[in-house]
């Protein structure tokens, strides 16, 4: 069983992260749950989303021992980050999250400039993606092409397919950082 | 140096968290501005109902209690029943005091209650995330008319503040703006009047507000203020519609 | 309920800290206060609370100078904020009357 | 003797209220508790007080909670349906620990139901019917003279805890006429310093939301510790203890009184607080003892619950069956519950736990 | 496998209701159960049924009931405050043996609460929050696809009794995704022979008031045989069985498997159905049962009690202790579970009952 | 011999249980009348509200469902939607219509839902023993204002039917009495303009009935007419507010 | 719920057998019915059933022929019930409009 | 402990009956207890008090063993008569109830003319009075001279002294029958 974490500020993403990956493990017929952090309509505030995924069934859905955690700013690093396990992971938001921002011993961390990346490509709202790229490639999860394939899928389901060479370019800049 | 204009002192330290534009932020200064101008900054408590109301507990200093969703007059009735000399408010939403709680508001109406009664119209239930509120218009797309209301299914909109003043014998109902400054201090003068009648004890006063919600209205701040102009004041006419002058 | 069931004792003393914290936090949040009010020098005393705003530009769409205009900067909220140009200014009060947020004072 | 008066129970409570301060009242008619609210209504004007005929129950509750918050003694009284009516109030009063009276004159029956005397109420009283974990003090009378001397006790008790004391009247015991004592006015208690007085500067002691766990956890604790009452009857060398509340408890005194002239053990033991339930009464009898019958005037037998809980509580080496005698639609009669002391003592009918 | 998709539970909740059949939404909104509204609002059109938006929970409830005695297929939503609003008209359905499915997404909290997950209606739920004598089958599904298969076949079940059908979710599995497969549009039932049609010559099979007590009491026999519903995993030879049911269920699952991988002998029984409580369950566990721990995310601890009337019930020869951990305003962690698993072994903590 | 007038079939074998010179007698009988014109005898079905209402269910056939007190608008909602080819009615009092049940009978209105509402107004609360109603006359005594209603406390007594027919878009609300013959038979053809215009789908109809209640206004039955001459019918003005006539 | 219980035999005996207890019922109503009925003879065919009135006099009060007048008998429920003097009556039939209780009906 | 019921139409003055025996008890420092039948406002019907009195606390207050039933109709006898004990009575309103009305065996049954008796005293609803009136005499219970005057004091206490004589009258006719 897997255990990811996405969490940022609103607006930027953590929840369709989360879902994305999770068209992912389903696209492996494995077991997901997705959960996200809800509230009252009003903007701003953060969020997360919780992944699990499995080969069997999964028990809770809850936050429990994090495998991976990508932090989209600061406060999440410093909400979540002692839940990640020995040798997890942490993919960071190193355009937000600041250089000096402390972290668990014994995990993994892995600084991704995701902003100034996707902007790069063009895309500037694909920071998650691009989060995804990077995670893909230094985690494994999955196979690089089952990944992209179902990251498009799962936008085209959603009647986003016209920015799929825009999702494409993040995730591949995240991939290849 | 005297602050001449400033943010009320009874917002207290913490910033409200209504949204960026969203028509509460202004609602709450002026009944903030009014009480202090009344010398009431001491004396007054509200019954607040739940919606976006509820965020009152965050910043605006004073005697409140988070009444259940659409009771506040009912509330206000109590409190004001065993402390005739504070000025008992309810603040609420079009939903929360149109929809579920019309029997309680009403009812205070027609009572005659000594309370005043602040509704906050934004044409729908913005805490809840944008459904239809019995003061949505025709047409309009919520979450729950996603193709537009269609008033042959749902009926027409209501009218709290007509109905109330045709109705009932209150001291005092108006409606008011708060989209440009001149509204806001058109409608500033109704929540004075509303407050002044309770305190004379004329009776039950009310002040409905239209509201920008750019939220839930799927537009920015600017274009909210120009929905509440193009759609809101057509069909929901400001003004007093009745007080106690000459009375 | 649970204050009655202490002792009057431990009432008192536990007041006085609470006190205590709050005066200590209120002056904090005076030096806060000063430290991110821009006083606009020269003929006017517009003073803006750049932490307070939201940029929901209604105070640039009601000024009838078109003195203020929108920063690239973010507040501590993550909000866009506002600026004035100071020059212009005739302290007319319009921005404060349309501000939700009470980001603007004026003082005489 | 000379102010011994025959009183009807709707009246009578109504004016122990008075009597105990109530600072204002809020209800709707409803028989069989229409009485209550009709003495009140001219009543509480005498006296100064503000009285509401409510549009609705729900208001009627709101406007108690608004008037307690002000730190003013406030009740409402209904029946039935009115009484779940008020669930959601009662929730919201919980949350704010506000401390207020509520009277149910029971009637019996889902939906709109009839006139007739019951006790179906129970589980909805000491469970909770509206959102979320709380808990409700609930006091149950068997005579005129108790509804009058709880109900003049139970804003005391209310504030004591900032909790909700509901009084759980039965048709027919607010129907119903005996001689009782009226007490004296009670000297108008100060109010308390966490009220609303419109300053907005005192602590009003909500808590946070965080600390609700917590609150109610406590206060279940030392409510359960203090507030446990009951009335035992022969419970000493007792082999079957009838348990009962109200008027059935009533009936069953009588019960045990012929079954004692015919030579059997029997005895009773009568909750007088249903909510904290008197587990502390069950440790009373000796070890002569063989079952309880819970004897109650509903359909499904609401109270054997907590009757078998506590005996599972106490009661840690043996198994000790749990009988029911729900009486539907009317209360018991002392031929019944004899009966069914037979029926379980010689195994003709069943424990149900 | 390829038709399963991600689906977030209230979505899909609603869906298969759409799927089974049903013919009347009433509802008004509420956080967390409002995407059910929502989704209803232009489903109900598209399959040309009735969808209503009602000015409160009230109406709403009493809408449900109009449709069901014209023999329609018909539902309503809420959560906390909301569901408190609707026990009246609950207990007026239960007077007419009328069948009808309500779905509660629990929110945490008394008064307005929190939109935090929860448990906290346990005992409303399974004891009734209206007035008089009634009993709602209760489901509780832990998992999107059993939210789907529950909604789905919830009308067949209360159609067979004619009885309410409340479905129990919870926040947070109303706001999660897990991928589910959606069944096929059900056949529309044959209206009942019962129901109103305007010609008023049906018996609608009301009976009378003085039936009532009969009625209630038989339903309750017989639902209590036919429908009892759970999942026992490892408790064959466990001495510690957890007893959760929803979303805790599954936390506990995970600390089955984590004791046992330490060599803990620990088991869990998960409640499908909350009523009829899931009694037979506990005559499965072997001789080595030492006692049950109650899981729950509430405040107070409220299944902890049927667990105890259980375990009273089945174990007649020894004390069977009861242990109750409440997690309060969250979900339980396995972390947690755990230490509540040794905490009980090893005499740390006290059983409740 | 045909019968050319007679007690209605519908109202069963059982006489009602009305007192005497109780104004439930006659509205039970013009409707009946009336179903039976419009040929609906096999086609109704009735909400019927808590109070004096509940003795339907001891002598007029048909298909009735007791409701909660004040709730039968909504009940008679989820019928008409779908039974959408019945006659839906309710039958309550003015307290289970205008006090308790207030939300729910406006709401129906608001909506313009396609049922008719019945509305026996006997100035208070009948059925519990006589307590103050919201339609109970100024200075009126009942159990609950042993001195006279004081409007000062109470506020004014509502008026249902205007309510209805100037705030919301309905298809048809008209008041009768039930006092004299003339007044029956006018009464009875307003009975029958509501329900065909429920009939022809037009949306929400309602009739409100000034009836006498001699047992509770502690009067004889012949003084209760005059009673409702008198003091009722000043009051309450008879008449039809709204139709579809003509739209 | 219960009779789909039953198998659908014993249904169809007992619906039977309702509906044969029903038509027994209806028939002994019936006798009743003409038993207290008192068809007026002569050009009036105004017949009334004395034991559904209540005594209100409504009748009395609304006759334009004064025709109706107070029995001191009473019926089977108590009440004091009206009779008619049938030579003046006119058959106007406004005795039955004012009638709460359906005590009149006119033939042909 | 005694149990008595009073039973008729209503407007038969029942609960009234009930009541005046109740003082009684009261003024001889009795524990007592009335509980009438209670019901919706309409007129008609049938209605009954039980009045049980005792020097100790009372139990239930219900109708269970009655040692006088006080029947103002016919309906009452059938209703009650099979609860009255062995050797306890039965007074009956002759006025109202026939002839041929069964009695259970075993107890005692006294036939008073109510109605006539009372109006013979031009206290023509006093005919529950009356049975009082036969009842005391028959029954003892109460010594005459203090029941006449516990009834007086209750009619006083209601502001209705006015009717004393009248009251007396009946009471005096029933007791002398
Ligand atoms: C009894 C009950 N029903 C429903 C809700 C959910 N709810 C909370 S706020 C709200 C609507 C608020 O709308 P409105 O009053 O217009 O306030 P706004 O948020 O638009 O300012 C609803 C339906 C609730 N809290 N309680
Ligand atoms: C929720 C609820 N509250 C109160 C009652 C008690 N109740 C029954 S009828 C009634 C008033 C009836 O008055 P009205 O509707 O005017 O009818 P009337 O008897 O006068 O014809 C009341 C308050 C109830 N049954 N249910
Ligand atoms: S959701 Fe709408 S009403 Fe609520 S705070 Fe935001 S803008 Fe204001
Ligand atoms: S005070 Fe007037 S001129 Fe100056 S910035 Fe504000 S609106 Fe513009
Ligand atoms: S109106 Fe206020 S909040 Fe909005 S942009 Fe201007 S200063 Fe900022
Ligand atoms: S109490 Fe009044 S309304 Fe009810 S039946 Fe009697 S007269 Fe009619
Ligand atoms: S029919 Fe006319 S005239 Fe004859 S009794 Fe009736 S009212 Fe009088
Ligand atoms: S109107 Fe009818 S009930 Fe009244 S006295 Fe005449 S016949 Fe009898
Ligand atoms: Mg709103
Ligand atoms: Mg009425």
């Amino acid at each position: 069983m897997k255990e990811l974490v996405f969490s940022g500020f609103g607006g930027q993403g953590v929840l369709t992260a989360g879902l994305v990956v999770s068209q992912m493990a389903i696209d492996s017929d494995k077991e997901v749950t997705w959960m996200p952090a809800y509230g009252p309509t009003m903007r701003g505030g953060t969020a997360h989303s919780v992944v699990k995924f499995s080969d069997s069934i999964i028990g809770s859905p809850n936050m429990e021992e994090i495998d991976i955690l990508v932090a989209m700013n600061g406060p999440s690093v410093d909400a979540y980050s002692s839940l990640v396990k020995e040798g997890g992971y942490i993919i960071v938001n190193s355009d937000i999250v600041p250089e000096n921002q402390v972290y668990p011993e014994n995990v993994n961390i892995l600084k991704v400039p995701c902003i100034t990346l996707a902007s790069r490509v063009s895309n500037p709202k694909g920071g998650n993606l691009v989060a995804i790229g990077a995670m893909i490639k230094k985690c494994g999860l999955f196979e690089k092409d089952e990944a992209l394939c179902s990251m498009n899928r799962f936008f085209m389901d959603k009647g986003k397919d016209k920015f799929r060479e825009l999702n494409t370019a993040a995730f591949e800049s995240g991939y290849s950082i | 140096m005297a602050k001449l204009k400033k943010a009320p002192a009874v917002w207290g330290d913490t910033h409200h968290p209504f949204c960026a534009g969203c028509g509460h932020g202004i609602v709450t200064r002026l009944i903030a501005e009014v009480l202090e101008e009344l010398g009431q900054l001491d004396n007054f408590m509200f019954s607040l109902g739940v919606g976006c109301s509820c965020n009152l507990h965050h910043f605006f200093r004073g005697d409140k209690m988070q009444c259940a969703h659409g009771r506040p007059a009912a509330m206000a009735t109590g409190m004001k029943r065993v402390s005739p000399e504070s000025v008992v408010m309810t603040y609420q939403g079009d939903g929360d005091a149109a929809v579920i709680g019309i029997a309680e508001t009403l009812n205070a109406a027609y009572r005659n209650e000594k309370i005043t009664a602040f509704v906050i119209n934004n044409a729908l239930f913005g805490m809840t995330g944008g459904q239809m509120s019995w003061t949505t218009l025709p047409g309009m797309k919520t979450k729950t008319s996603v193709k537009g209301r269609d008033c042959s299914l749902t009926g027409d909109p209501i009218k709290l503040v007509e109905m109330i003043s045709s109705q009932f014998n209150v001291a005092y109902a108006a409606r008011g703006a708060v989209h440009t400054a001149k509204d806001i201090n058109r409608t500033r003068s109704y929540v004075k009047n509303a407050l002044e009648s309770q305190i004379k004890g004329e009776g039950y006063s009310i002040v409905e507000f239209l509201a920008p919600c750019p939220t839930n209205w799927g537009i920015s701040p600017i274009d909210s203020l120009k929905w509440v102009d193009e759609k809101m004041l057509p069909f929901y006419p400001t003004g007093e519609f009745k007080t106690r002058k000459g009375d | 309920m649970y204050k009655k069931m202490l002792t009057d004792k431990i009432v008192h003393v536990y007041n006085l800290i609470v006190a205590c914290i709050l005066k200590i936090i209120r002056v904090l949040i005076q030096i806060r206060l000063v430290f991110v009010q821009e006083v606009l020098k020269g003929m006017g005393n517009l003073i803006i609370d750049r932490e307070r705003c939201k940029g929901c530009r209604f105070c640039i769409a009601a000024c009838p100078k078109e003195t203020i205009s929108m920063t690239d900067e973010f507040n501590k909220s993550g909000y866009n904020f506002i600026q004035v140009n100071r020059d212009s200014c005739i302290l007319c009060g319009i921005c404060y009357t349309v501000c939700p947020d009470g980001v603007f004072s004026i003082e005489e | 003797m000379s102010t011994r008066k025959m009183m009807k129970g709707n009246i009578a409570v109504a004016e122990a209220a008075v009597r105990a301060g109530l600072d204002f009242y809020g209800g709707y008619p409803i028989t069989p508790q229409t009485e209550v609210l009709e003495h009140f209504s001219y009543r509480m004007a005498q006296e100064g007080r503000s009285f509401v005929q409510a549009e609705n129950e729900i208001a009627a509750i709101n406007m108690v909670i608004g008037a307690s918050v002000c730190g003013r003694r406030a009740m409402t009284s209904s029946s039935g349906p009115g009484m779940a009516l008020k669930q959601e109030g009662i929730s919201y009063a919980a949350r704010y620990s506000l401390p207020y009276v509520m009277l149910n004159v029971q009637r019996w029956g889902t939906g709109l139901g009839s006139l007739d005397t019951s006790q179906c109420d129970y589980w909805r009283e000491t469970r909770g019917g509206g959102n979320g974990d709380y808990n409700t003090i609930v006091l149950a009378p068997s005579t005129v003279q108790e509804l009058v001397d709880l109900m003049y006790e139970s804003f005391d008790i209310a504030e004591k805890y900032r909790n909700a004391v509901l009084i759980l009247s039965e048709a027919a015991l607010g129907q119903m006429m005996e001689p009782c004592i009226m007490p004296d006015y009670k000297k108008a208690p100060k109010l308390p310093e966490w009220r609303f007085d419109g300053t907005g500067k005192r602590d009003h002691g909500f808590g946070s939301q965080t600390d609700m766990t917590d609150t109610v956890r406590k206060k279940r604790e030392i409510m359960q510790k203090n507030e446990q009452r009951w009335e035992s009857y022969m419970t000493d060398d007792a082999e079957y203890i009838f348990v009962a509340f109200g008027l059935p408890s009533r009936v069953c005194r009588d019960a045990v009184g012929k079954l004692r002239a015919d030579g059997e053990k029997a005895g009773l033991i009568r909750p007088v607080t249903l909510w904290p339930f008197p587990v502390n009464a069950f440790k009373e009898p000796g070890s002569s003892i063989k079952g309880f019958i819970s004897v109650e005037s509903n359909d499904l037998g609401q109270m054997v619950e907590d009757v078998a809980l506590t005996s599972k509580l106490i009661f840690r080496d043996r198994a000790m069956p749990v009988y029911s005698y729900a009486s539907g639609r009317a209360l018991p009669s002392v031929r019944k519950v004899v009966e069914h002391y037979y029926a379980a003592k010689n195994g003709k009918i069943k424990e149900v736990f």
